[in-house]
């Protein structure tokens, strides 16, 4: 599996660690209830095609990227920087 | 209280074979310069007074024995030379952070394949290009400082490892060298 | 048909032509009491205790597939009990019983074998935890036994005790931990629950759940409408579709898991062998395979296929341990999608709509959880109540913040 | 036998090797099947099941009978093809699965017993009685299954792995292969070339023919040689692409040293990871097997490998041979042996419209029906209209058509496509992307249809690829290929599917009998395509009996997929490097050197290792030197190298505002030259890490991490600032390596510490500041893990060993010295400091009694999520300290004393025990139900697996000093 890192470009899976959905970037504001922070931290569409998810290029620029992926057939379509992202 | 004698992790080590030198280097200080959100022009400036400018990504450059290497986004190291007065930036000192080991003779490539999941390619992987990557389970900055030449770095705490692991590689592709004879 | 020695020889004198269907191929009815959606280990299960227990046999499985093609069919057959979080520990004890008994239970022979399981660990801080766990499973009246180093090495002295990058400390085995056929657990549960009346309805995909004024109807399928008065989802691997279909949302994230087995070899590994630092761990099969994984993939997924980098990080570990296995050749390896929850430990509970039940969330230990997951769904379909080995297996756990996390690694769905 | 004046073998290089016990005579460039057909060896193994004699059926690494252990010097090497093994000088091999000799295998008794061994039989018996089947069943079953043998045995070989990139990966090299590589190659794409044997041309090795108006030798010849000259194509023999993966990668298994005897530091194999722009799969096909009665005796073969054996081997697998086939193609295998001057008993060809006219007796409309001989086959019965006809004949060559070799087309959950016009399979086109298939593999039989498929696909990827590229195809043979479908012959006895498995066509029906009607459940009712072939020899025939029982299609029927590896890979090759220490990077103190000079034993804690103890002269057990160091810095001063601490350093004007984030408590308003203990949660709400944060400048601070979370708070604060705050005028840096820090405790510290300063500090507790140490920049922190008086001093790393060197010598003048990691233990237990120990992802800060560190003044990650009911209150396990006058143990289990022992009694756990010598107690750090509240009473501790049951005192778990007042002194 490879992934197109913004920065250094192509490289292989191992170099990149996963976190999850790009659910985690919309963190609860402060005082939010709580329904919305299991929202936020546990409940997933985790959809069986297109989704957005996050991760880590750790052994390299270690630059958070959001990736538009296919979760069924794994093509990639999309990467972003998270520190860049539009919103 | 006497002065402190300093040691390299691997004390200059080095060794040949199969058309391979495989040795550790001293690089002299090493400083990572982050911007700061909108410290690109001061920063500039700051790094003009060597010479240098930040470099593109996945690339560094090297004059007058200076080389500033990109290390991430909006990071680079600059190597071989104290830094100057900056501004718009984080410095670190990393000297002490790595060990360098240089790879170098007709074979390196074919060394490095062994441990580096990156491309290695000349047209796609040119002289003067840094590549943030692993060698094996360790982090490393690879610098392709040649055709047949590379610098490699890895935090110091596992240079014994990194050493062991590219010693042993040689020595395999030393040894399927001479099956072809 | 009542399988047995005697019958294998009549048969066989006579050219084997008497053996009957392990189950019928029915059409599906207009109307059930209930539907299972979910033709798997726990899906069969459940239908199978709720005729066995609650006399409840107005039942159809939809199977959208063919029987016991989920996960069940693609894992390691591991069958253990050493959890140590009250919630998980009774559970899985109630299950483990259950298998103790499954074979006379099913007359049907799922080679469950209790040959030992053994986790290595290596460090103090690891022994530690271990020694906790142990103690837990004996507090609930399971069985664990502490092995020094060389305890370790009288049960496997192949191990790598000399050179190896993390010293072998000590071990925590389990007596009655092993391994199970488990092909021969899904059949055996479909053939008791078929003879039970249950309706096993493969080539059948729900499309749809009807609900109406917050009660279940039945279901949608590509076999027409089917009302139901209670509907089970158990469908591992896909229950973030499934109970989208009912409008809801899971604490669910799909993931892989590898597994690989090896070309057939003369006995050599005898126990379950798990490495506390690698994420590896393995047994042989009746069949002479060597059969192993490790950790998941990482990437949310529903390909049932991995990619090199774990494959290779598992076969470092286990040449890292155990480097005598290095010339054995792996045969083939596969990927299961599992269903990933946010503190590792499974649900089974009722849901928001009335009539709709879930039994989702095994994460990579559905295996062994086959039994006891099938009598629990039973019991809370059955009855409305949780069953009391079950009662911890609660949906909205995540909001209330009453975890059942065994790994202690937090909201992160892929890292338990 | 061996035919003069044939074959690719090297006539000149004669090799001796030995089997079972034997020496035999071959070539180089013999496969260990060939030389041993070549000296009339035909019983070569024995089957899983029913230890059937068996003998060659392929000329390949899908054979699935000629599986034998090699030999080596210091191991042996289970279930290698001889088909597949090249013969060298010294090679020992050696049948297995056997129970006796080879020829007299006892375990053939199960032959007789087939009748009770149908598919499944073991899921309706064995069960009772229950304690029989672990105590008898299984293991007979165990002993009796498996095939080849591992040694048990440390394997000491050398691996290898490897990257490799280019345009185009070419798997085989076969006409469309070679066509293929070609085209790509002078159009100067980067090329690599796959070839699974030990010589490239794939069937035109064993084929012959003319291309071009030359011999298919000369013209193979011609090609490689300009192959070989283009510096953009890399030729990879004796290397299997064994799996397609994600986005172009493909795994391969080179075998580097198999075909040599054993050379240090040569590697026996290679696993590539080949990431490709394109992939042409040019792999052609795989002849199948006809299910016949009693098709399975040694000499009954393939006919493609026949004629394999013949023309490149230069061998006649029989003296007698007879042909059973149904395409015309087959029949060039008759004709070439009777060139060569081998008696061709018969042709056999179901085919009642197909050419009689052949130089030996053809029967038409006619099947094989049966076959005779104990060892070997002697002879075979012929079925022709009504009549049986017996024919004398050492070797059978048979051939029910080919399946395309699509494996890899598969390897992405694609399925592949039935052709009823090839009565085969052919690969879904697009189902793993860039992979293309060409040839044979892709149907086109004849080697024209090779040649122009291989060139076109590369003629597509080099435009794709931007460049261009003229080239012509030579003509070639051509014929159409006709073949109708022969799955099975009807016939009294058993007719094999699956070989190695020893599944026949009645296992089949019988799992169809018994509603294991689906694809999947036949196969794995009766094992069929599980076997070491992965069903190469039997998947499409086994289908096709299946389709026939259930009267359905076999398009309708369907088919199981094929997963990775093409062929098996060994473990040591995917996991090369994993041996041993090679497993994880080792990461080594700058003190080390100066701990192993002092005994001190190594321990690993989180890839670091790390000195235990400092054992001195007299002493015999730990215990004895982790009391000394516990009072040696309870009473002089200790020494100890904690650079393990992940240390990072944070700069910017929002630096503290950072930090405010990421901790529970205020960093913003520490002052400078100050340092504060911070807590850090996950955003989950449990405790992620602690540790001390220093302010080293306005806008600079220093942040430390515990050793085995330094790079999880790493990724941690990249996430929480590149998702959140990225606009903050902030950025940090790990410097872990940069420092090494050195921890100087005791009530002597003080003196230590301002003998190596060349100008005095007076540091506050909780203090830093910069120091020159012999002549570096340094750092001194005042903090303290020991409950004494403590600093930190960290110079850069390269001055660490001469630092800790010069400090412990100092200390041991003043009546201290180094402590390890136990002392270490002891001393944080003493003063209830916790680790992970404690914080071991489950608890909350409410749990560890550090609720009021979480400011109510700020927002923080992991703020909202803990304050959900289930992390709060009574029924959680709070931290405590346990006192008693007995030996106990972390992972004891909490009791009520007087309650009874089981899970719904269970009030908590021991996290961290020590023996105190400074309390003179045992000490424990421990988790208890309302735990703060019940300090002062008196719990049961139960270890079962130790035999612990121990009365403890519940109390604070601050147990040295609770004021603090060595700390500040």
């Amino acid at each position: 599996m490879r992934l197109t890192c913004p920065l250094c470009g192509e490289r292989d899976r191992r170099e990149f660690y996963y976190y999850g959905a790009e659910d985690y970037l919309r963190r609860p504001a402060e005082g939010a209830p709580l329904a919305e922070w299991d929202n936020y931290l546990h409940l997933r569409d985790n959809p069986a095609g297109v989704t957005k998810d996050l991760w880590y290029h750790e052994a390299g620029c270690a630059q958070w990227l959001v990736v538009t992926r296919n979760t069924v057939t794994h093509e990639i379509s999309g990467v972003e920087l998270v520190a860049e992202r539009k919103a | 209280m006497p002065e402190l004698i300093a040691k390299s992790a691997l004390e200059g080590r080095s060794l040949t074979l199969g058309g391979v030198t495989l040795a550790e280097v001293e690089v002299g200080p090493i400083t990572s310069v982050a911007l700061f959100p909108g410290g690109a022009k001061l920063a500039a400036k700051g790094l003009k007074t060597l010479g240098l400018a930040m470099p593109a990504p996945n690339t560094f450059v090297e004059k007058k024995g200076m080389r500033i290497v990109w290390t991430g986004r909006e990071q680079a190291f600059l190597i071989g030379v104290a830094p100057p007065a900056i501004e718009g930036v984080a410095v670190t000192d990393q000297t002490d952070g790595w060990t360098v080991l240089s790879l170098a003779g007709a074979a390196s490539v074919e060394v490095l394949a062994r441990l580096v999941p990156v491309d290695l390619r000349l047209p796609v992987c040119p002289v003067g290009t840094a590549l943030r990557t692993q060698v094996n389970h360790m982090n490393a900055v690879i610098l392709r400082t040649g055709d047949h030449a590379f610098e490699i770095l890895v935090f110091r705490s596992m240079a014994r490892t990194a050493w062991h692991e590219l010693e042993t590689t040689v020595s395999m592709v030393a040894a399927r060298a001479g099956l072809k004879i | 048909m009542r399988y047995s020695g005697l019958r294998v020889i009549t048969e066989g004198l006579f050219g084997n032509r008497g053996w009957t269907p392990a189950w019928r191929e029915p059409s599906p009815k207009a109307e059930y009491d209930v539907v299972i959606i979910g033709g798997g280990g726990h899906g069969l299960s459940t239908a199978y205790y709720l005729a066995k227990n609650h006399g409840i046999t107005n039942v159809a499985v939809l199977e959208k597939g063919y029987l016991g093609g989920g996960n069940v069919g693609r894992n390691t057959t591991i069958v253990r009990a050493n959890y140590f979080l009250p919630g998980n520990s009774e559970f899985y004890s109630h299950s483990l019983k259950l298998w103790e008994g499954l074979e006379a239970e099913l007359n049907y022979n799922v080679m469950h074998s209790q040959r030992g399981l053994i986790n290595l660990f290596h460090s103090d801080g690891q022994r530690d935890a271990f020694v906790r766990r142990g103690n837990a499973m004996i507090n609930q009246g399971d069985d664990a036994i502490l092995l020094d180093r060389e305890g370790v090495r009288e049960h496997l002295p192949y191990l790598d005790f000399g050179n190896t990058r993390f010293p072998i400390y000590g071990g925590l085995l389990h007596p009655r931990g092993g391994s199970a056929r488990h092909d021969a657990v899904a059949w055996g549960y479909a053939r008791g629950a078929d003879r039970r009346g249950v309706d096993l309805i493969q080539n059948c995909e729900v499309t749809g759940i009807d609900i109406e004024n917050g009660v279940v109807k039945g279901v949608q399928t590509t076999r027409g409408a089917i009302r139901a008065k209670k509907v089970g989802i158990v469908v591992a691997g896909r229950s973030s579709q499934v109970a989208a279909m009912a409008g809801m949302r899971l604490p669910i994230e799909s993931h892989i898991l590898q597994a690989f087995v090896t070309e057939g070899l003369k006995p050599v590994i005898n126990h379950v062998v798990s490495f506390g630092m690698g994420h590896f761990y393995i047994s042989q099969s009746d069949k002479g395979g060597l059969v192993f994984g490790g950790d998941l993939d990482f990437y949310a997924s529903y390909a049932a296929r991995g990619n090199l980098p774990m494959v290779e990080h598992v076969m470092e570990a286990g040449m890292t341990l155990m480097p005598m296995i290095g010339r054995a050749k792996v045969l083939r390896s596969w990927g299961g999608i599992m269903d990933m929850t946010p503190d590792g430990s499974p649900i089974i509970d009722k849901t928001h709509v009335e009539g709709l039940f879930i039994d989702c969330g095994w994460n990579y230990g559905g295996f062994k959880a086959v039994p006891a997951s099938g009598w629990c769904m039973a019991h809370l379909m059955a009855t409305g109540e949780p069953h009391e080995v079950a009662r911890k297996f609660r949906l909205d756990r995540f909001a209330t913040g009453h975890l059942l996390d065994e790994e202690g690694t937090g909201s992160q769905h892929n890292l338990h | 036998m061996r035919i003069d004046g044939k074959g690719l073998i090297d006539r000149t290089k004669p090799v001796r090797f030995r089997f079972d016990g034997k020496d035999y005579a071959g070539y180089k460039g013999d496969t260990l099947a060939s030389a041993l057909l070549a000296n009339d060896v035909r019983l070569v193994g024995r089957s899983f099941k029913y230890h059937r004699p068996r003998g060659v059926l392929t000329a390949g690494s899908e054979e699935p009978n000629a599986l034998v252990e090699v030999v080596g010097p210091t191991n042996q090497t289970p279930n290698v093809r001889a088909t597949m093994q090249e013969v060298f000088e010294g090679l020992v091999a050696q049948s297995q699965n056997r129970l006796g000799s080879l020829r007299f295998d006892l375990l053939a008794v199960n032959d007789y017993l087939a009748p009770f061994l149908s598919a499944g039989f073991y899921y309706k018996t064995f069960m009772w009685p229950r304690v029989f089947w672990e105590g008898l069943y299984e293991p007979l079953i165990r002993r009796a299954a498996g095939l080849g043998s591992l040694s048990g045995r440390h394997d000491e070989g050398t691996y290898e792995k490897a990257f490799a990139f280019c345009d185009v990966l070419v798997i085989g090299s076969g006409p469309s292969g070679l066509m293929a590589a070609l085209t790509a190659g002078r159009a100067g794409a980067d090329v690599i070339l796959c070839e699974e044997s030990h010589a490239f041309g794939g069937r035109l090795l064993s084929d012959g023919g003319v291309i071009g108006g030359v011999p298919a030798g000369e013209w193979l010849a011609q090609i490689l040689a300009e192959l070989e000259a283009l510096p953009n194509v890399r030729l990879m023999l004796r290397t299997t692409v064994t799996g397609a993966y994600d986005h172009g990668t493909y795994g391969a298994l080179e075998r580097v040293g198999l075909h040599k005897p054993a050379r240090p530091n040569l590697p026996r194999e290679c696993f590539w990871r080949i990431v490709a722009k394109h992939a042409v799969l040019a792999a052609g096909a795989l002849e199948r097997p006809v299910a016949f009665p009693d098709n399975d005796r040694p000499g009954i073969m393939l006919a493609s490998a026949v004629r394999t054996y013949l023309n490149r081997y230069g061998v006649s697998p029989g003296k007698r041979v007879t042909l059973f086939a149904n395409t015309d193609q087959a029949r060039a295998v008759a004709r070439e042996l009777m060139a060569a001057g081998v008696t061709v008993a018969a042709i056999i060809d179901p085919r009642p419209d197909a050419s009689a006219v052949e130089d030996c007796p053809v029967h038409l409309g006619a099947e094989v029906v049966g076959s005779w001989g104990r060892l070997g086959l002697a002879g075979i019965q012929v079925r022709k209209g009504g009549d049986v006809l017996q024919i004398e004949t050492d070797c059978l060559a048979m051939s029910g058509g080919w399946n395309p070799t699509l494996h890899l087309t598969c390897h992405m959950n694609g399925r592949p496509r039935w052709s009823e016009e090839l009565a085969a399979f052919v690969p879904m086109e697009g189902a793993v992307p860039g992979l293309v298939a060409v040839g044979a593999a892709n149907g086109s039989m004849s080697t024209y249809g090779a040649l122009t498929t291989g060139h076109a696909a590369a003629q597509k990827i080099v435009a794709a690829l931007g460049r261009k590229v003229q080239i012509e195809v030579p003509q070639a043979e051509d014929a159409p290929y006709a073949v109708r479908a022969l799955w099975a012959v009807e016939g009294k006895g058993r007719a094999w599917l699956d070989f190695a498995n020893d599944v026949t066509t009645k296992d089949v029906k019988l799992a169809a009998q018994e509603g294991f009607r689906s694809v999947e459940h036949m196969k794995r009712y009766t094992t069929q395509g599980m076997a070491p072939d992965q069903g190469k020899n039997s998947n499409v025939a086994a289908l096709a009996v299946l389709a026939d029982a259930t009267g359905r299609g076999i398009a309708e029927t369907g088919t199981t997929t094929f997963r990775p590896p093409y062929t098996p890979v060994s473990i040591a090759a995917m996991g090369a490097g994993g041996r041993a220490e090679g497993f994880a990077p080792q990461r080594f103190l700058t003190s080390d050197q100066a701990s192993r000079d002092r005994h001190a034993p190594m321990i690993e804690a989180g890839l670091w290792y790390r000195p235990s103890y400092f054992p001195k002269p007299g002493e015999t057990t730990w215990r004895e030197a982790c009391d000394r160091e516990v009072a040696m810095v309870r009473e002089a001063v200790g020494v100890a190298d904690v650079s393990t601490l992940g240390k990072i350093d944070i700069q910017g004007k929002d630096a503290g505002r950072f930090l405010d984030f990421v901790y529970t408590n205020t960093f913003s308003t520490l002052p400078v030259g100050r340092v504060r203990y911070g807590l850090m949660l996950r955003e989950d709400g449990h405790v992620l890490d602690d540790g001390t944060s220093a302010r080293l400048g306005e806008d600079h601070y220093l942040m430390t991490t515990t050793t085995a979370a330094a790079g999880l708070v790493m990724r941690h604060l990249d996430f929480v600032h590149q998702a959140f705050c990225a606009d903050w005028q902030v950025r940090f840096i790990s410097v872990t390596e940069s420092w090494a820090q050195f921890a100087v405790a005791g009530p002597k510290a003080r003196a230590l510490v301002q003998s190596f300063l060349e100008e005095p500090v007076d540091l506050p507790f909780m203090g830093v500041a910069p120091v020159r140490v012999g002549g570096v920049e340094g750092r001194l922190f005042r903090i303290s893990f020991s409950g004494e008086e403590g600093y930190e001093l960290a110079v850069p790393t390269r001055y660490g060993e001469a630092l800790f060197r010069d400090l412990v010598a100092r200390a041991e003048t003043m009546g201290g010295g180094p402590y390890g990691m136990e002392a270490l233990n002891v001393l944080r237990i003493e003063k209830g400091f916790i680790t992970h120990a404690e914080i071991h992802g489950r608890v909350t800060a409410h749990d560890i009694g550090m609720e009021k560190m979480v400011s109510a003044k700020k927002d923080c990650i992991g703020k909202a999520a803990a304050t959900r009911p289930g992390l709060w209150g009574p029924e959680r396990e709070q931290l405590v300290g346990l006192k008693a006058g007995a030996p106990i143990s972390a992972g004891a289990h909490l009791f009520v004393p007087g309650t009874e022992i089981h899970r719904e009694t269970d009030q908590g756990y021991v996290t961290s025990v020590c023996w105190s010598p400074t309390l003179g107690a045992w000490l424990g750090l421990g988790f208890l139900k309302d735990g703060r509240a019940r300090h002062g009473e008196k719990v049961r501790l139960v270890d079962h697996l130790r035999g612990l049951d121990v009365i403890c005192e519940v109390c604070s778990p601050v147990f040295h000093d609770p004021e603090g007042e060595k700390l500040r002194a």
